[in-house]
Order: structure tokens, then C-alpha cells, then sequence
């Protein structure tokens, strides 16, 4: 499981520039850091997220052990039609996970 | 929903900034950042104006670390930023973040947090839609390495 | 685990720097200053540069909480700053600098460190040898 | 250093209003500081939002939530945490927010307690602390808590370890000074449980604790120690008066 705070505005003058904000909640585990028994604890990244606006995809970032645990991306849009903007993350197992909010421009 | 395991053994030495290094010795170095970039560029010489990589030159804590790339761009069809990459020369892979905007993006620009081991120079490429690069290097100083636990 | 004891230490007021106080060397080997420096910049063998600063430029981060090392050879003398390695305690009952090279009244030492002291007699004539040589001061 | 001018700002504002004491976010960078202050941006809002989950979640055979008996804890638990380390009749013991959470599970909701750091318990913890965010920190003055306190303040001024340094020796003699280029911040457990970027991840005060106590090569006491419990005591009576800002972020 993995749960995020996202921010995405409910409504927006046409041409608006809006932030978008997520915070994942994930331990970013490099893969490279020892546990317990000194043994390195296995990877488990978040390896990408992608934003949707009214279903086109309008950012993407590829994620790499270097992003901080719990990871947080800021980017901006151009609000130019109502619609759902989707935020979609996956880890390496194959885990997809999605948050949404509808934006109301006018 | 996970929440980090937070039950490690103590094992640090030091004072309020403890001293243990737990990473293993890092693998990337400037030369694996170079070629990193140059798997990127395809080769390409960037400019080295046009982008601004903004974090933090002292950096308390290497377990993040926040930038902002910002690429300067109108974001029209005809001319906006396709992909930004992020590099750096000390952690174990020279790989930090891509992202790929597009015009709807609005602004040639994204905010993340990053871990870095040490004090080293990250740098930032930009591939714009007409194919030219754009590159910006910083060096900051990490007072307490990361990898750590204490 | 034998007690540290030091010898002919000159106990001084509370607080006060005094003159001619000292320690003779611990071990007959003489100390050797390379060896001095590498544990003083070192973060987990001397801890020097925790709370002191000084020309260590390869150390980015010096702390502030005790005086600069600078022209600290020029101030002490070798058994002086033996005496202060070893147990500064002895020299200012106040002060915050660990005793080096004693075990006596220490309180809840951790079970990895119980009974040791921090550096060896060896290593302690090692820092003394290289801090004897900072005489030099900045203009 | 940009933190510095930022932090001396800060100080001279909380100077000017005849308080020196000051939280450990004046002693951070800007950029901490602003991971604090945005509750977006807050990785310790992860901890306070599972535990407003597991607030209602029933534990135990008793099939009993927290909320079964507190009700809708924006209310009930609004500035409890505030009043903690408190007295327990029961026990006739001094006991902390965490110690409370485990008491309520093995007396009301006959469950088993859960273990130091757990991240359930950090969370109940973080959740209940967050009730008192904004408040005074305002300490339980049972006049029974007399022994926890002055075992709390002694301790805080003994010397431990084979680096034999107390907790005064740094927080309060050397506050605001740079150990090896960390500024020490003067030890006003005032956001805790905290997200700390060393530990990626929430902790409470005792895991602090015993980080400074492993710092200076001492034995560490045990979680839920009365040792811990009267420092915690203490440490409340210290800051008393200042603002709760769980959950905090400290590096």
C-alpha cells in the first residue's frame, strides 16, 4: 500500500497556471543500505509517477534510489478545460497506484 | 498505507551528529556522472544558460535535499522542454530524477527531494524540443552524510 | 582492564591555567605527529574537530563550543597538553573536554566502551607530538 | 549560510518578546523549516493520518476503538498531549502519551501493547499529539510527579558516557554553538513525535534520547524507563509555556 497527499486546485481561471503537489508516502529503500543482520535491505523504489489531465498525459518522472524517502514532486499546468486530473504512481513490483481530483475551470 | 520500518538497531558513535557511515562506499563517481550525461546528450555540447538548479549550497541533512529545476521556455508546441535529468557524481548510481513535460506543462520547471551522500557537484541537463541541451551544475556541501542511522 | 593512572599531574585551581603544570610522557616511544594529525581530524577517533576548529582545511565542518587549535603548541607545552588529554578534568573540574586517557568517574559508559579509554597512551603521545607542533598562528 | 540570518531573525523576534527559549525549527534550515510549516509537504502528516485511521480501527478482544470511548478526538484529545508526561492513579506512576496509548490497549481494549517505535504507536501518538498543535505546552502539576521531576532534572545535568557529557552541557551551555558544523539546538521537545530526515521516518523522544545517550558512548536507558519518563517530565516543565508543533520535522 501507499497513500500520497496530493494537491490539485478545484477550480481555476481559464489559462490559469496551477501547481500540482504530491507527497508519496514510501520508504525509498536504495537497495544499498544495510539492515539489522548487516545484510542490504532489498530495493523497493517508487519508480514512476505520471500526471493525466483529462485523460493526456502531461508529466512524467522516472524515479531513481537517489529520490528521498517519501517522495515529493511540484510541477504546473495550464488549466484550460474542466476535467480530471489524474496523478498515477508504480513501484518495481508492479504496484500501480492513482489519486484524482476534478478541476473546474471557468 | 506504509510508513517507513523505524526500528533499526542503534548503532551511530558521535555526538548529536552521529558519525557512522552505513552506506557502503559509493559507486558513482565524476567519470560515471560524465557518462551518464553523455547517454543522455547523445553527445551534444548543452548551453550552459537557460536553466537553474536551485538547492541548497549547505545542506543539513543528505536524506533530502530539496532542488528545482527551472528551464526557461514559452512551452508552445513549437518550443518547450522535453525531458530534464538530474546527475550526481557520489551516490551509488549517477541517475537522480527525469522528468518529461510537455506544452501543458506551463512552466519548464518541477520542485523534488533528493538523498545525496556527501558533499559533491549535481548537475541538471535539459533536452528542449528542438533538440538543443541546456546544462546547470551546482556544488553543495552535506554537513552530515546520508545513509546514516542513529 | 588496567586503571589509567597518570602521574605527577599538577592539580590546579578550579578554572585556572597554571604555569609549569604537566604530565611526562606515557610511553617511551616518542610520539609521532603524522599520526597526531590523522586522529585530531579524524571524526570518530580524536572527535577533536566536533567541538574545536583549526588550519584543517580538508575539514569542511570545525565546531565552535571550545577554543581554535591554532598556536596551541606556542600556548602549551608538551606535558601540559598531555595533562589536558589525558584528563582536563584535572585542569578545570568544569570543563567539557572528555577525559582522553582516564576511566575514573565516568558514569553509564556504554558496554562497547566500558573501562577504555578513548585513545591509547600511544595515541595521546601521537596528538601530543603533533599539537606541539601548531605553533604557528595567522596574521 | 542562508539558515543562520533566517535563525537570527527568529531569535530576535522571540528575544523581543522576553521568551529566549526557542523550538528546535529556529535552529533549522530554511528549507526544513518549510517542510514543517506545509502540512502538504509534512511526511509526518503520513503518521498523523493513520492515526486518525487506527483512532477508529477496534483493537483487542474487547472490539473497542479508540474513538469507542474518546468520541471524535479533536475534541477530547485537544491539548491533552499538552499536559503529558502525566500522573496515572492506577500505577501510581508517571506515564507518557505512548505509555498511556498501551495502557488504554491492555486496560480498555484488552489488547497487547505495542513495542517501542512501532509505527501504529507513532502514529496513535503523533495523531493525539496533533490535537494539541498551536497549544501551551502545559505540564501535569500533580504534586505526586515531584520525585519524576527531580529525578528528570538531575539526570538532565548528569554526565554520562565515556565522552562524559550531560544533556545541559550542550543544550543548555552550548546552545546556538556548531558541534562540527550542526547547530545545537536548545532541547525544547516541542514537535514530538518528529519526522527526522536522519531517520526517514517517524520517532518518538526516547529514540532521541537514546541517540544523544549512543553519542556520547553511553549505555542507553530502556525505552518506557522511568528514567526516560522523568526526563520527559522535565523536559515538559522546560518548555512549558511554548507553542506544540507536532508533527514536527527536525534533520
Amino acid at each position: 500500500m501507499a497513500t500520497a497527499m496530493v494537491n490539485i486546485p478545484e477550480t481555476a481561471a481559464p489559462g490559469e497556471i496551477v501547481e500540482i503537489k504530491i507527497l508519496i508516502s514510501h520508504p525509498m529503500e536504495t537497495g544499498f543500505r544495510p539492515g539489522m543482520d548487516g545484510k542490504l535491505l532489498p530495493r523497493d523504489i517508487i519508480r514512476s509517477l505520471r500526471c493525466e489531465y483529462d485523460g493526456e498525459t502531461v508529466f512524467t518522472a522516472e524515479l531513481h534510489p537517489a529520490i528521498a524517502a517519501n517522495p515529493f514532486f511540484v510541477f504546473h499546468l495550464r488549466a484550460d478545460r474542466s476535467g480530471e486530473i489524474t496523478l498515477v504512481w508504480a513501484d518495481e513490483k508492479g504496484n500501480e497506484f492513482r489519486q484524482s481530483g476534478q478541476i473546474t475551470v471557468g | 498505507m506504509t510508513i517507513a520500518a523505524s526500528r533499526r538497531r542503534v548503532l551511530a558513535l558521535g555526538l548529536a551528529a552521529p558519525l557512522m557511515l552505513l552506506c557502503r562506499r559509493a559507486g558513482a563517481t565524476p567519470e560515471a556522472m560524465a557518462a551518464a550525461i553523455e547517454a543522455f546528450t547523445g553527445g551534444g555540447t548543452p548551453a550552459e544558460s537557460g536553466i537553474t538548479l536551485d538547492i541548497p549550497l549547505l545542506v543539513e541533512n543528505g536524506n533530502s535535499v530539496p532542488i528545482t529545476v527551472s528551464v526557461e521556455s514559452a512551452m508552445t508546441e513549437e518550443d518547450h522542454v522535453e525531458e530534464i535529468a538530474v546527475f550526481n557524481e557520489a551516490n551509488p548510481l549517477p541517475d537522480v530524477v527525469r522528468v518529461r513535460l510537455t506544452p501543458r506543462s506551463s512552466l519548464g520547471r518541477f520542485q523534488t527531494r533528493i538523498r545525496l551522500a556527501g558533499s559533491q557537484t549535481i548537475v541538471a541537463v535539459a533536452r528542449m524540443s528542438d533538440g538543443s541541451l541546456r546544462r546547470a551544475a551546482v556544488s553543495v556541501i552535506v554537513t552530515a552524510p546520508a545513509c546514516r542511522e542513529s | 582492564m588496567r586503571r589509567v593512572v597518570a602521574a605527577a599531574a599538577a592539580i590546579c585551581a578550579a578554572g585556572g591555567v597554571c604555569a609549569g603544570e604537566g604530565m611526562p610522557p606515557l610511553t617511551s616511544t616518542p610520539g609521532d605527529p603524522e599520526r597526531g594529525r590523522a586522529i585530531v581530524i579524524d571524526r570518530e577517533t580524536g572527535l577533536c574537530l566536533l567541538c574545536h576548529s583549526g588550519p584543517f582545511p580538508e575539514v569542511t565542518f570545525q565546531g565552535d563550543l571550545a577554543p581554535s587549535l591554532e598556536g596551541v603548541g606556542a600556548r602549551l607545552d608538551a606535558a601540559a597538553l598531555r595533562l589536558r588529554l589525558v584528563d582536563s578534568r584535572r585542569v578545570n573540574p568544569d570543563t567539557i573536554m572528555p577525559p582522553y586517557h582516564s576511566t575514573d568517574n565516568l558514569n553509564r559508559v556504554g558496554a562497547e566502551w566500558r573501562g577504555k579509554p578513548i585513545l591509547s597512551a600511544q595515541q595521546i603521545e601521537d596528538v601530543v607530538a603533533f599539537l606541539a607542533t601548531m605553533t604557528e598562528v595567522a596574521q | 549560510m542562508r539558515g543562520g540570518a533566517a535563525a537570527l531573525l527568529l531569535i530576535a523576534a522571540t528575544m523581543a518578546s522576553g521568551d529566549e527559549r526557542l523550538s528546535g525549527t529556529a535552529f533549522m534550515s530554511p528549507e526544513t523549516r518549510a517542510m514543517q510549516a506545509d502540512d502538504l509537504a509534512n511526511p509526518g502528516m503520513f503518521a498523523v493520518l493513520e492515526g486518525a485511521r487506527l483512532w477508529e480501527e477496534t483493537a483487542g478482544v474487547s472490539g473497542r476503538s479508540c474513538a469507542g470511548c474518546h468520541g471524535d478526538a479533536a475534541e477530547t484529545m485537544k491539548g491533552v498531549a499538552a499536559r503529558y508526561p502525566a500522573f496515572d492513579e492506577a500505577s501510581n506512576a508517571a506515564v507518557d502519551l505512548t505509555a498511556r496509548v498501551n495502557l488504554c490497549r491492555t486496560r480498555h481494549q484488552d489488547a497487547d501493547p505495542l513495542p517501542p517505535e512501532d509505527p501504529r504507536l507513532l502514529a496513535l501518538t503523533t495523531f493525539i499529539g496533533h490535537q494539541s498543535r498551536g497549544q501551551k505546552i502545559e505540564p501535569d502539576p500533580d504534586p505526586r510527579l515531584q520525585p519524576w521531576r527531580e529525578l528528570g532534572a538531575r539526570l538532565f545535568r548528569t554526565r554520562m558516557g565515556q565522552l562524559n557529557f550531560s544533556c545541559a552541557n550542550c543544550h543548555d551551555d552550548n546552545a546556538g554553538r556548531h558541534l562540527a558544523g550542526n547547530p545545537i539546538p536548545q532541547g525544547h521537545a516541542t514537535g514530538y513525535p518528529i519526522y527526522r530526515l536522519e531517520w526517514q521516518s517517524m520517532g518518538s523522544l526516547q529514540r532521541r534520547f537514546r541517540n544523544c545517550l549512543v553519542g556520547v558512548r553511553a549505555e542507553p536507558f530502556a525505552y518506557g524507563s522511568r528514567e526516560f519518563i522523568a526526563l520527559e517530565l522535565f523536559l515538559a516543565d522546560r518548555a512549558a509555556g511554548m507553542t506544540i508543533e507536532t508533527p514536527a520535522v527536525r534533520p
